[in-house]
């Protein structure tokens, strides 16, 4: 009942989130100084030429106007078309998104492991040098952003080690049709494990750029609530019943301390979302983010908005479906 | 008289039960609480957890707005009076917190505690106040420079108590202010809290979940059972002759330091 | 009258830090009640603690020894004291409302650790939590034994601990102020359940609480603690009646009793405190701690 | 034990006189960048192009960290970028800082519909890809100093609001809050005498992360070629220029790299030490 609410209550918060978005990157694009339909035409052309261009594009209509269209557009599925790809914006944007998602997923994946075994051994090992050590370690991957880690990586794994790829997805030699943009989700579920070890090698260090940041909020805040949550009495309690220290972290405070960590990794995970623009670009990965860039340096509005509306969708969804599991593992909420 | 109270009805939204559309459903807290205050008592105001003691304190600090129902102090209705005109009254009904670890701001030292108060209604020589309030309840002046987390327990709820005096107030209301501490620090508070009272001609309501620690301080009792008044009388007469079920219930769950009770 | 646990000059302290108990020697017998009083910061949770295993790490134990029904712990290996104790001891906590795991069903709380560490059948596990409940007056135990802990009382999953606590039938419990955090009244019928059933069972009951009223309920032998140290040990009946120590006649006098409203209520005079450090001192000095 | 305990003085940490020292070396360097770069940073020499650094061989006397591919000398234009980066870090941060963590004491103070107008702003904020937000913006204001302030405000804020808003809800519910309105105190000077305090070493720690995160967007932005004019020397420009030749000449990526590093571990390390140092409840 009470769940139900609140996830009413996000779905139209949600609504009211896009909408501001969608009217902040309106504005904020047609502001641009530059004349982007100047820099899609050959040097030579007429000021009719460009004039017919506004028209075909809309821009010779008020921002209000164009708004309008714009919104009818969207509501029906259409987002326009791309002025320097000259595509319908909606095939472009959906193409490269299963690109960031998987790299965004195995970066999570890769920050959820990193972190917890992290949090694990800090809690296993607590008033220790080992605690002492996670803390530290933890401490500084925090706060060296996502975009200095890849540089370290390239370093590391690219020019000193080089066993990574530190360009692109795929490299043109692999010999592998897909029959979707989900490539590493296919290959796993062809069986095709060399496909899947090949893409591994090329989203490993973007990936792990992302995630260490990750890995360091979820290992600080993890180990704090798993300590929190060893001193309550229900801990004490187990000890006391001859359970092992271990059975007594993994089984009966990891549970409960997860469940703000879960909060947490929800924003954490937008964030990271977030960081994929330019590491995307660092990686040469073609992904969402690094179309947008060059959307961006192209002025091409259509397709700045697309990609920015996606992004706050995928933001806001996601805060759902962590909210939504929240209340599914709280048991307190559950019932309410 | 101190205090007149009238049928004060008190209830909190339940956010628990709030319909997706429209206001929370409001769990009353207060179901029409009457009762005076005459100046001079030393009233205690008793119940379990949940009884609404405590926010009775606050609703007659009005830290709390009420629902329905008349708060007269000193003769001045103050029921729907807004904080503004408050303001200046404030100085003459002061509190004294349950935690003093919380009602402490843990970034000032002990004489700016006292002080600031003070300072804010324009009281002269705050210096001389202060060391004359740390007198009063017994701390050395040398604490005026210390933080809130370096002190024991027992000595915080004196700065407490401190900060309320040094303003000259009409009324205290104490809040479980014994309830965590040491029998030991429990009985140099109470001491000196009768004390106090009675050199300063102070009113003070006194609240508690511990009859035992009522009836050591205070001249007047209020049990407070569910929201409601079960029971007002004279200390002596309550405790000698208590009329409502829920008074003689509580009585005989008191567990004494004594091995002869008649009990389990 | 054998003493089931015997605890014999226990002394703790933080690492390269202050003493916490100095040398505690206490006894219990089975069957019997014993109370360890005193005032927060006298080390009386810390014996429980010890005794347990679980004390805090930065704690260590430098000389003492524990012997439980014969058997001496500290010089086993911690996964075997960790057995012995969950097998022959139990731990009433102090707050029922952190006490449950707030994410697991009643049911299995109880039975669970009957089935992995004592090897019951899930069917004897299930009806001996049922006799519990039903033994701690638990109304409707079925559904109780469904429910998440949020939704039970502050009462009603106090009985619950006390239930769990009994399940294996240990020799030995340890209840650590398991009272503090109630109203009187509930606290009242959550006591006399505690002695009712330590009786019917035949355990040793090791009692912390800071409050005499309680003791004087509840306990048939009592420990008074001042900074880590036993300064009295006494009978219940004489230890009100006749307190030796003067400590223990200070905290006496300083304890208000509603049937008492003239007498005078005295804080621990400061003579009485600069004794007991004196004693202290003298310990620490004896026993080369300082 | 309670009153021992707070006279120990806790020795200064280590951590605050490493990165204190660090920043204060580059401020020092920034200030005065003409007089001890040992060359112009923008003077080409082909003929000097991609020269190692000075313990390598090959290397050319003067050019302690080598050069790039137009050889201009890596070491002078990394002290000339801290110019750019410290003046980033100084006025965006504390821009930032005063407008976010002001909206956020606001928001958690007040309460009401103060905290739903905040509160709902920073959500549609927080549906932007932060990175992305930059881009554009520089896209829309055009390249320069002044629009990467701007850039960094703009985005940044919510960081501040958003926690400095929890730590006053949290605050606000204290009982010293209550005890300012016994004492009559108005609701505005209790924002300001009594809360402010108790958040201000998270705003101090929040701020030298926020100096920190502007030097990395400065030379984010100068990565996707969207800072500076390419004349001035920054360390994002120069690691965009590295990333492409790191094959041939990695010390024209590392060096840069390692300034950046170390002025970002640094700006986080240093409030981290200050909320340690200067708090006065030990925690």
């Amino acid at each position: 009942m009470t769940a139900l609410r609140n996830i009413l209550i996000r779905l139209s918060t949600t609504a009211v989130t896009l909408f501001g978005v969608a009217v902040i990157v309106f504005v904020v694009i047609r502001v641009v100084p530059g004349n982007p339909i100047a820099m899609m035409l050959p040097p030579g052309a007429t000021d009719d030429d460009i004039a017919r261009l506004e028209a075909l594009y809309g821009f010779d209509k008020s921002i209000f106007q164009q708004f309008l269209i714009w919104g009818a557009g969207v509501l029906q599925g259409d987002f326009g078309t791309s002025i320097s790809l000259r595509q319908p914006v909606a095939d472009l944007v959906l193409g490269r998104l299963p690109a960031t998602l998987e790299l965004s997923i195995v970066a999570l994946v890769m920050a959820m492991l990193l972190g917890g075994a992290l949090a694990l051994m800090g809690t296993l090992y607590r008033d220790t040098t080992t605690e002492a050590a996670v803390d530290v370690t933890a401490g500084m991957a925090l706060s060296i952003p996502d975009f200095l880690w890849g540089l370290v990586l390239i370093l590391l794994f690219g020019v000193l080690w080089p066993i990574f790829s530190i360009s692109g997805r795929v490299s043109p030699s692999l010999d592998f049709d897909f029959a979707t943009n989900f490539y590493l989700f296919e290959a796993l579920l062809r069986l095709r494990f060399d496909v899947v070890g090949h893409l591994l090698s090329h989203s490993f260090m973007p990936a792990l750029a992302l995630a260490i940041p990750l890995a360091a909020i979820i290992a600080q805040l993890l180990k704090q609530s798993l300590k929190e949550t060893m001193h309550l009495d229900y801990v004490t309690l187990a000890r006391t019943k001859g359970y092992s220290e271990q059975h007594v972290i993994t089984r009966e405070a990891l549970p409960n301390a997860v469940l703000p960590t879960l909060t947490l990794i929800g924003v954490q995970f937008t964030f990271l979302i977030g960081g994929t623009v330019i590491i995307e670009r660092l990686f040469s990965y073609e992904g969402l983010g690094n179309m947008a860039i060059d959307a961006v340096i192209n002025r091409d509005l259509p397709l700045i908005q697309g990609i920015v509306i996606l992004f706050a969708l995928l933001f806001t969804v996601i805060n759902l479906l962590v909210d939504m599991l929240y209340v599914v593992l709280n048991p307190r909420l559950r019932h309410a | 008289m101190m205090y007149e109270i009238r049928d004060l009805r008190l209830s909190f939204p339940d956010l628990a039960h709030k319909p997706l559309l429209g206001a929370a459903p409001r769990v009353e807290v207060l179901k029409g609480i009457s009762f005076d205050l005459p100046k001079g008592t030393v009233l205690g105001i008793v119940g379990g957890s949940g009884s609404g003691k405590s926010t009775l304190g606050r609703a007659m600090l009005r830290l709390l707005k009420p629902d329905a129902g008349s708060i007269r102090f000193d003769g001045t209705d103050i029921t729907h009076m807004d904080e503004d005109a408050l303001r200046g009254m404030r100085r003459r009904f002061q509190m004294i917190f349950q935690d003093p670890m919380s009602s402490l701001n843990p970034r000032r030292r002990v004489g700016g505690l006292i002080a600031g108060p003070m300072r804010l209604h324009r009281m002269d020589n705050v210096d001389a106040r202060v060391k004359e309030a740390l007198d009063m309840v017994g701390l050395p002046q040398s604490f005026a420079a210390r933080y809130p987390h370096e002190l024991s327990g027992g000595q915080r709820q004196r700065v407490g108590i401190a900060r309320a005096i040094a303003l000259r107030p009409d009324f205290i209301l104490a809040d479980e202010i014994v309830s965590g501490l040491d029998v030991s620090s429990q009985a140099q508070v109470l001491n000196f809290l009768g004390e106090l009272v009675r050199d300063l001609g102070l009113t003070l309501a006194f609240i508690s979940h511990d009859l035992s620690v009522i009836r050591r301080l205070c001249t007047r009792v209020l049990v407070l059972h569910q929201g409601e008044i079960v029971e007002e009388a004279d200390t002596a007469q309550l405790f000698d002759a208590p009329r409502a079920d829920y008074t003689r219930e509580l009585l005989s769950a008191i567990p004494l330091p004594d091995p002869h009770q008649r009990w389990v | 009258m054998s003493a089931y646990l015997s605890i014999r000059n226990l002394t703790v302290r933080l690492k390269n830090g202050p003493v916490i108990l100095r040398s505690v020697s206490l006894e219990v017998a089975a069957g019997q009640v014993h109370g360890l009083v005193g005032e927060s910061g006298a080390g009386k949770s810390m014996i429980g603690k010890t005794l347990l295993g679980t004390l805090p790490r930065a704690m260590e134990i430098t000389a003492g020894e524990i012997w439980l029904d014969g058997t001496e712990l500290l010089s086993q290996s911690p996964a075997d004291r960790r057995r012995r104790i969950g097998a022959t001891a139990a731990l009433i906590p102090q707050d029922p409302l952190t006490a449950l795991n707030p994410s697991k069903r009643i049911g299995p709380q109880i039975t669970r650790r009957l089935v992995d560490i004592l090897g019951w059948t899930a069917a004897d596990a299930d009806a001996r939590a049922r006799e519990l409940l039903d033994e701690v007056q638990i109304p409707q135990i079925s559904r109780v034994m469904r429910s998440y802990p949020h939704e039970l009382s502050g009462g009603m999953r106090q009985r619950i601990l006390i239930a769990s606590a009994f399940a294996a039938e240990p020799k030995l419990i340890i209840a650590d102020e398991p009272t503090t955090a109630l109203d009187v009244t509930v606290q009242k019928q959550i006591l006399r359940l505690i002695r009712n059933m330590q009786h019917r069972h035949g355990t040793a009951l090791l009692f912390v609480t800071h409050d005499l009223g309680v003791v004087s309920k509840i306990c048939d032998t009592l420990s008074v603690l001042y900074a880590g140290k036993v300064v009295e040990e006494a009978r219940m009946q004489r230890f009100f009646m006749r307190p030796i120590h003067p400590y223990s006649q200070a905290l006496l006098a300083a304890t208000p009793s509603y049937l008492d409203p003239e007498g005078s209520l005295m804080p621990v005079p400061a003579n009485v405190i600069d004794a007991v450090e004196e004693e202290v001192r003298f310990h620490d000095i004896r026993a080369g701690t300082r | 034990m309670r009153d021992a305990r707070a006279e120990v003085k806790r020795p200064i940490g280590l951590r605050l006189w490493l990165s204190g020292g660090w920043i204060a070396l580059l401020a020092l360097a920034a200030i005065f960048a003409p007089l001890i770069a040992p060359h112009d940073p923008l003077a080409q020499d082909l003929f000097l192009g991609r020269m190692p650094p000075f313990w390598m061989d090959g290397a050319e006397p003067g050019y302690w960290l080598g050069t790039d591919s137009l050889g201009r000398d890596v070491l002078s234009r990394i002290i000339h970028g801290a110019q750019i980066a410290m003046i980033v870090a100084l006025v965006a941060g504390t821009i930032t800082c005063v407008i976010g963590a002001s909206l956020g004491l606001m928001a958690g103070y007040y309460r009401g519909w103060a905290d739903r107008v905040i509160s709902r702003l920073v959500d549609i904020w927080m549906a932007f890809p932060p990175v992305l937000f930059a881009i554009l913006l520089i896209a829309v204001l055009g390249p320069g100093l002044m629009s990467i302030i701007i850039a960094i405000i703009v985005i940044d804020w919510t960081r501040f609001a958003r926690v400095i808003r929890a730590e006053a809800l949290t605050q606000g519910a204290m009982d010293y809050v209550a005890s300012a309105q016994v004492a009559g105190r108005t609701r505005f000077s209790t924002m300001l005498a009594e809360i402010l305090p108790n958040v201000l070493p998270t705003v101090v720690a929040l701020l030298t992360l926020e100096m920190g995160i502007a030097v990395i967007v400065e030379a984010i932005l100068s990565f996707v070629n969207l800072s500076i004019s390419t004349d001035s020397p920054t360390w994002g420009g120069m690691i965009a220029e590295g990333r492409t030749s790191v094959h041939q000449a990695w010390w024209v990526l590392v060096f840069p790299l390692v300034a950046l590093f170390l002025t970002v571990l640094s700006f986080s390390q240093l409030g981290e030490g200050l909320k340690d140092r200067f708090d006065p409840v030990l925690r």
